[in-house]
């Protein structure tokens, strides 16, 4: 059992790490601001969530794990709307998508 | 080396290994973003990447196993640094000069102070020895007498409430200092403006994030409620008075960032703000004052309780309180007089572009 | 064979505090050349960081944890600079937070806040 | 594997710290802080696990917690005079509208 539950841990682990390099890679390669806020929207909060699910298998005692919870809800919570409230505010201030305009020039 | 070194020779073994890695990753990481802070002009980028600096100076702390200064640098260099920033620059301007005065001068003067320091560190003793002399002197009787003297875990806070009480006194007297000087400088007379000519300028920016609004309102219980938590769980765990305070604080200054300011100065009045930044202090030092005439030294609370122990718990609970009431106002003061000049400043604009 | 492993220890033992000394001269450089009083600010802020690290390196123990007493843990870090660095992180944002109200105050006598047009307004000729 | 996870934090964490530093926009280096932040309370939730002492949680609590502000406290400056009208410095992506 014990050897069970430390390989899923160690799948989320991996799986969440391996997502957030994609994030990392993501807001850096991404050619302009609205694909970069999707890749690091995205993978920002799954990465989290998969990360703090596999520490949670792996807490030794139960206020660890409240506390993980609320953290993992947290993530859950802000992360969205954050990126919600940036991307409203870029696109208000007039900063236009990139595709729009470089359609033409294959970019 | 030569053998005056207090340590044997630092030998790198697995598990440490990657403690020592980390730990040079992340000081790695700072010295990029300082210099990229030494090259920026945009006054917004550098303060973006303060921001970032605090964030991994957060985490160092953290590999240090100095978890009460982590958690005292996440709760100011999230909440209250970055903001307070920011407001400085909407009413000083983003943009730096480009001229710099004598540039070689002060790289010649940096490099020779540089290159002495760490001339001089090369006699210090190995990071991480446990015969350095700073852990030979007071930290073993803090380590192994707090529990039988003062009855917490948490050494930190039994170090900083009980053995150093008179220290940390003296530093809330300067936070509320700090306070009153900055209230004396940014206070702007409210009452002179009408109430619905500040509140149409503070609803123009704010009516329109539905969803934030309600996240906020649904977060900001739970930021306080956890900055209760933190005060009186500084005993057991990370935390105190400190970073109770300023988490509070960083609650108050959401609901005003996203409800306005004058809506928050109508929950809470900044005349009652004053008085508990006051009394923070007072109530720290009357602990003081009733400990001295009950027969033992200043901040002494042994003698506050028939039990010697029972005395420090109720000393050390008294003056966490005093001390997070003093930060938490004197942050919010801060924020309400720097928000409160921005308003005013722009209200000033408004009113002479019409 | 020796000589490369006191290098390597020399170089592990001492490289928090080299760190903290390009950390610390950042902060003076920035400190000294650049005319932006909030520029400045935020070079003290680097300095101070730079103190910060200084401390809490050297109360670091190999093979200690944080001080906070739990049952099977003999080993602990040093508590008296975690102490020292907590309450001086909060009086460092209290005072910065003064010296950026100086700042606003400047701007709104001398209309900026760049350092050698303050001082040409002071005294010219 | 708790190592691992470590090392793919801090991989990231370097790639947005790029980003935060290259900019080009004002709104770049918004995300990347966002990001940094979610980074650091990942790193810290994962050192505590890796230290052996996972109860110290309380810090990548207040990290989730605080970093709403710091991204809503930098929007709602955002709309201020000051960085209405600029974008002198955003000099590749956005001028081609």
């Amino acid at each position: 059992m014990d050897i069970v539950i430390a390989v899923v841990s160690a799948i989320f682990l991996l799986l969440g790490g391996f997502l957030c390099v994609t994030g990392g890679v993501g807001i850096l390669r991404f050619p302009d601001f609205y694909t970069r806020i999707h890749a690091t929207g995205v993978t920002d909060t799954l990465g989290a969530g998969l990360i703090l699910i596999g520490l949670m298998l792996q807490v030794p005692d139960v206020l660890v794990l409240v506390k993980l919870v609320i953290i993992l809800l947290m993530t859950l919570f802000i992360n969205p709307v954050a990126t919600h409230a940036l991307a409203q505010a870029a696109l208000k201030s007039g900063l236009s998508p990139l595709l729009q305009s470089k359609n033409h020039k294959g970019g | 080396m030569d053998s005056l070194r207090f340590c044997n020779p630092k030998t790198i073994k697995e598990d440490n290994a990657i403690e020592l890695l980390i730990d040079i990753v992340l000081l790695s990481f700072l010295v990029c973003i300082a210099f990229a802070i030494v090259r920026m002009k945009d006054l917004f980028a550098v303060i973006m990447l303060a921001g970032m600096y605090g964030l991994l100076s957060a985490s160092f702390f953290v590999t240090m196993d100095a978890v009460d200064v982590a958690f005292t640098e996440a709760s100011v260099g999230a909440g209250i640094s970055t903001l307070l920033m920011l407001t400085t620059i909407s009413m000083t301007g983003r943009y730096e000069n480009t001229t710099r005065h004598r540039p070689m001068l002060a790289l010649v003067v940096v490099f020779v102070t540089g290159s002495l320091l760490i001339y001089g560190t090369l006699d210090m003793p190995y990071f991480g020895s446990a015969q350095a002399p700073i852990q030979l002197h007071v930290a073993p009787h803090y380590i192994n007498n707090s529990m039988s003297e003062i009855g917490i875990p948490n050494i930190v806070t039994s170090a900083l409430a009980s053995y150093r009480g008179f220290d940390t006194f003296g530093e809330v007297v300067v936070i509320f200092t700090a306070g009153v000087a900055v209230w004396a400088l940014l206070m702007v007379n409210v009452q002179r403006r009408k109430n619905t000519e500040i509140d149409d300028a503070n609803n123009s920016t704010h009516e329109q994030h539905f969803i934030v609004r309600f996240v906020a309102k649904m977060l900001i219980p739970f930021i306080l409620l956890f900055a209760l938590y933190v005060q009186f769980h500084g005993d057991y765990g990370p935390g105190g008075g400190f970073q109770a305070g300023v988490i509070f604080a960083a609650a108050i200054i959401l609901y005003s960032m996203v409800f306005g300011l004058n809506t928050a100065r109508r929950v809470i009045s900044q005349p009652i703000v004053q008085l508990l930044t006051a009394a923070g202090v007072l109530l720290y030092g009357s602990v003081g004052i009733v400990s001295l005439l009950s027969g033992g030294n200043f901040l002494d609370y042994n003698v506050l309780s028939a039990d010697p122990i029972a005395g420090q718990h109720l000393g050390i609970l008294l003056i966490e309180l005093g001390v997070g009431c003093t930060v938490a106002s004197v942050m919010i003061l801060i924020y309400f007089n720097f928000s409160g000049r921005k308003n005013d400043r722009e209200l000033e604009e408004h009113k002479e572009t019409t | 064979m020796d000589a490369g492993n006191d290098w390597a220890a020399a170089f592990f033992g001492l490289y928090n505090y080299w760190i903290v000394v390009v950390l610390m001269m950042v902060g003076f450089y920035i400190v000294i050349a650049h005319g932006n009083l909030i520029k400045k600010i935020i070079g003290l802020t680097i300095f101070q960081t730079s103190v910060f690290i200084y401390y809490i390196s050297m109360g670091n123990v190999d093979g200690g944890t944080a001080p906070i007493l739990a049952d099977n843990i003999s080993q602990y870090s040093n508590p008296l600079p975690h102490v020292l660095i907590l309450t001086a992180i909060v009086v460092g944002i209290a005072t910065t937070a003064l010296g950026l109200a100086l700042a606003i105050r400047i701007k709104e006598s001398y209309g900026t806040i760049e350092e050698e047009i303050i001082q040409g307004m002071d005294n010219p000729g | 594997m708790l190592i691992a996870a470590t090392v793919a934090i801090l991989v990231a964490m370097f790639l947005a710290m790029i980003r935060g530093i290259v900019g080009p926009t004002f709104y770049d280096r918004i995300l990347a802080v966002n990001m940094f932040g979610t980074k650091t309370v990942l790193f810290i939730s994962l050192i505590g696990f890796v230290m052996g002492r996972p109860e110290f949680l309380d810090i990548a609590i207040v990290y989730a917690l605080l970093n709403f502000i710091s991204v809503i406290g930098v929007l709602h400056f955002s709309g201020s005079v000051e960085f209405r009208h600029d974008d002198h410095d955003n000099s590749t992506v956005e001028k081609d509208s």
